[in-house]
């Protein structure tokens, strides 16, 4: 059945039991990502190291099961990444959501989004955390 | 009792709810949002495009003479669909958002300043709120809110009569029926009570048009705006009904041909009554296709629609509320036929998602109710809204497929 | 030599075409005002209605993400068939008019002030005039015109040099076709200049979007606007082009549903790109219908459209100016699809009347142009105005019923 | 051919050959009638009699067929009547254009504007010179 492409199992042990949840407190940066038509929110927070990679990663928010899946599988992801890495691993994520044929190497776990490619209603959801780690990610520490 | 009288009648004209969605049977349920077209409506939108079209008022040959007869005619009859006195008092627009921005832009900068009130609701839909914050930012006036209590979304309309005597209110501007909590308001009343105080009424129609009887004379209303698309007509075209008091001496809203008398390269006027408000070529088809709808939900009669949307409204109310960790915005009795809710923790988008992959058509988000949804600790419900095509056995197909929701979503 | 090879291969696709008016068969010559429409524009809008409505955007269920994505790849291809880099800058509007109005009001309001100009011509039609008297008044700019010489309609383009060095110009808005004169403007040439000055365009694509390829790159324009119905699109609904530019940082023009970012009880901000400009529900159906409009017009060719143009208007011109007291307006060669006319003393209405009882579709007026026709010393004038399902010996026709006209009006 | 019933000999004689074509100088009074769909502009002019009758009538202005001869018998018709008078033919002949079944009675060669009945378009046109006349009964000689 089609919805369980949509809602792998992974999908909604994450939504259920996000990873990460939570906040950070300065000097870790934060962005956030909103979703006017659905009301989707979420707030993800990051430390780096001084080497420039990413050492620590939260998010909290209000969000249906995919936005909240998403952004806690980005959690487990990015940790460790350089900022470079980390937003080369968005492209490709989004390459991978939005454009036919391009594998899922490196994805990892993010691969249970695939079903979002026959949802195209629901890519806002699965990207919005991303959009808000992108946002911390840029945002400079004062 | 199961009541589908209207449905075993009327259900077949509308092809379109007969096909499979996802493989299942499509049971569409996103009425509040747009309705669907019966077979009439959609011939004759083709049979004019075939037939008769060409550009209306300015031409004498036979197509332009028909056009705009036909035209006209669906002017004439939206008059007589809201009990208006002329035809004059009827404004083709877009819709519902085209209508309430004509009048806040009009009528709004001729007659708001600094210290007036414009007076709505808290439980407007975006449409009828954003216009108003712009017009009192513009004018200088204040815009304060009538307030909502509850999840039952009670206004406590005996306040009206207090907010009235102690503020310079000029406008009154509120919705027939709430597309998040379907409640009805007390249109009559509350129109009576500002006619008193000598304030200007806009009533949102946009959910009651199809759905209710109209009278303006009746109600006394100086503007009421419903849009085609709500019930059984066109995309693109929408209705302003405006008391001749009001609208004789309002300016135009936008400019250009067709609703110009003089024209130099100095100055213009315009044309005297709705035409003034048209500018340039209207959307025709929209207008035709439109008498069709109107015509067609006569036929029917609104008294039986709207006795059905209570039927199927109490008893979505009832059936739902059996649902484990269901919350349910708005009435429980008199309610219209809509029913918006929050199901546990499961995410609207996900209810909504779960459900069309079962053919059902729910909407979910904050229906143009931001405020309203912040107010009540929501960010999105699902609303499930009906008209007189749907039937009891869609309902219970709905409670079904949410109680496997909950199973396949639950923790 | 006789060319009508594009109504050989088109004509049978639209319908209307085959009756017959007043017992003659239809000769429709009233393009100008409103094209008609081919079968697959009408059997699209009808397939829509009975296969796959639904509101668009805030719907996630299979009917809305239909609706949702046959409306956005109706914008899609307005950018292609304009040529824009991206559909972001693609609004959809009511129509030309519509366009106008929303540029005079949301550009105009932010970037015009006293002491500001702007610059139009005197051929426009009221919809590319009053909009900006308006503005004008509103803002304290004033209205300028480049003027029009002769019957031929001629501008002086080299002023145009002139008058931006010695003006503060902020805004030149012209038509690429007029609608009266049928003269063609160098649009390439003229928004180069107004670049050169840094002076913000606006094009009246009315009668040219149907009628001549188009590309807004190349045009380097700001704005460009134009109607579905005159380009066989359905009623009510018409393309702004905005450069991005331009368009990024303008305020909305109407506020609602679909347009809004975030909203509380105190204030709203809005959405980026094309739909801070579309509040409410848009018109679904027309955006459909004008997608499969432009679809259709490419698989022809504006550039083999164009060619039929310029040939039927010059055999029109040919064979008319042969009546004794004709009078015609416009340049003789290098002239659009249509052709403007006096005949003797004989009232346009009469002339139109008349030709009307024989089939022949005319339109007798200002043609939205008054000033112009009254700086002619003209009151009206009955135009015929070509498409490419037209024939020479439609032509031929007309002709031959304005001769009898002659003699039964004579004096 | 129903081109002639709209064009009555009659209606082409006053349109090419309109009588009481002209102004009157004041105190005259004068209406103006302007149908801005199609430019026609009529002005009528009238003096009055010490007794309240229409003594003298005339009209200049630019005008298709249907108007110039509508406007043309309606000089001869009114001439000599009360204002009550002729405001009440001004009624009757619109009622025989609007309405069906209306019986001709009094309206005398004002009949052979029967034919714009089928062409509810050009109803202006027989108007117009009407409209002018009551504006031009309606201004008080100042
Ligand atoms: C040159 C021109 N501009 C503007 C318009 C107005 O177009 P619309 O009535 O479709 O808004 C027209 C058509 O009447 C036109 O010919
Ligand atoms: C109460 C209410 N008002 C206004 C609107 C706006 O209507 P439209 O989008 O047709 O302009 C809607 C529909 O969304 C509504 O439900």
């Amino acid at each position: 059945m089609e919805i369980d492409e949509l809602y792998q199992t992974i999908i909604l042990d994450h939504s259920k039991r996000p990873r990460n949840f939570g906040e950070l407190p300065p000097p870790a940066t934060k962005g956030e990502g909103y979703n006017p038509s659905c009301g989707d929110e979420v707030v993800v927070f990051i430390s780096q190291s001084p080497q420039g990679t990413i050492e620590q990663v939260r998010f909290t928010g209000q969000a249906c099961a995919i936005c909240t899946a998403s952004t806690s599988l980005m959690t487990t992801q990015v940790k460790g990444k350089t900022v470079a890495e980390a937003l080369g691993l968005k492209r490709t994520f989004i390459d991978f959501l939005t454009q036919d044929a391009i594998p899922a190497t490196g994805l990892g776990n993010l691969q249970a989004l695939a079903g979002v490619k026959k949802f195209p209603q629901r890519l806002k959801c699965a990207t919005l955390g991303w959009h808000a780690l992108e946002g911390a990610l840029k945002t400079n520490v004062g | 009792m199961v009541v589908n009288s209207l449905a075993e009648r009327y259900r077949a004209d509308f092809p379109i709810l007969d096909q499979k969605v996802n493989g299942f049977p499509l049971v569409y349920l996103d009425n509040a949002a747009s309705t669907q077209h019966p077979n009439c409506v959609i011939d004759e939108i083709a049979r004019y495009y075939r037939e008769d079209h060409a550009n209306v008022h300015r031409g004498i040959h036979a197509l332009s003479s028909r056009s705009t007869k036909l035209y006209e005619d669906a002017r004439a009859r939206a008059a007589r669909f809201l009990g208006a006195a002329s035809a004059d008092s009827i404004i083709f627009t877009r819709g519902t958002t085209e209508g309430i921005n004509l009048v806040a832009t009009s009528w709004g900068t001729a007659h708001l300043g600094p210290g007036d009130v414009i007076l709505i609701t808290e439980m407007e839909h975006h449409a009828n709120l954003i216009p108003w914050q712009i017009a009192a930012r513009r004018t200088g006036a204040s815009l304060q809110y009538l307030a909502v209590h509850g999840d039952e979304g009670t206004i406590d309309w005996s306040d009206l009569e207090r907010l009235l005597s102690q503020n310079r209110v000029r406008l009154l501007a509120f919705t027939h029926i709430s597309n998040s909590l379907g409640c009805i308001n007390p249109v009559r009343a509350i129109c009576a009570t500002a006619r008193r105080h000598g304030v200007t009424t806009l009533v949102d129609a946009a959910q009651s048009a199809g759905h209710a009887p109209i009278n303006v004379q009746e109600l006394d209303c100086d503007f009421l705006v419903f849009s085609g698309h709500k019930c059984c007509g066109p995309t693109g075209i929408g209705i302003l009904y405006g008391n001749p008091a009001v609208l004789d001496d309002m300016q135009p809203y936008q400019f250009g041909g067709e609703m110009i008398s003089r024209v130099t390269y100095e100055s213009a006027d315009w044309k005297p009554g709705p035409h003034r408000f048209e500018a340039g070529t209207p959307h025709i088809a929209g207008a035709i296709g439109l008498n069709v709808a109107m015509d067609y939900l006569e036929t029917i009669g609104r008294p039986a629609i709207q006795a059905n949307d209570h039927h199927l409204g109490e008893v979505a109310y009832e059936r739902l509320s059996r649902l484990p960790g269901i919350r349910i915005l708005g009435p429980r009795r008199e309610r219209a036929g809509l029913i918006s809710f929050q199901l546990g923790a499961t995410h609207a988008h996900d209810l909504v998602a779960y459900a069309d992959q079962f053919g059902i058509a729910l909407r979910g988000g904050h229906h143009c109710n931001q405020p309203l949804m912040r107010k009540l600790g929501l960010q999105a419900t699902a609303r499930a809204s009906f008209y007189f095509y749907n039937t009891e056995s869609e309902i219970d197909r709905l409670v079904e497929v949410l109680e496997a929701a909950i199973k396949y979503f639950g923790a």
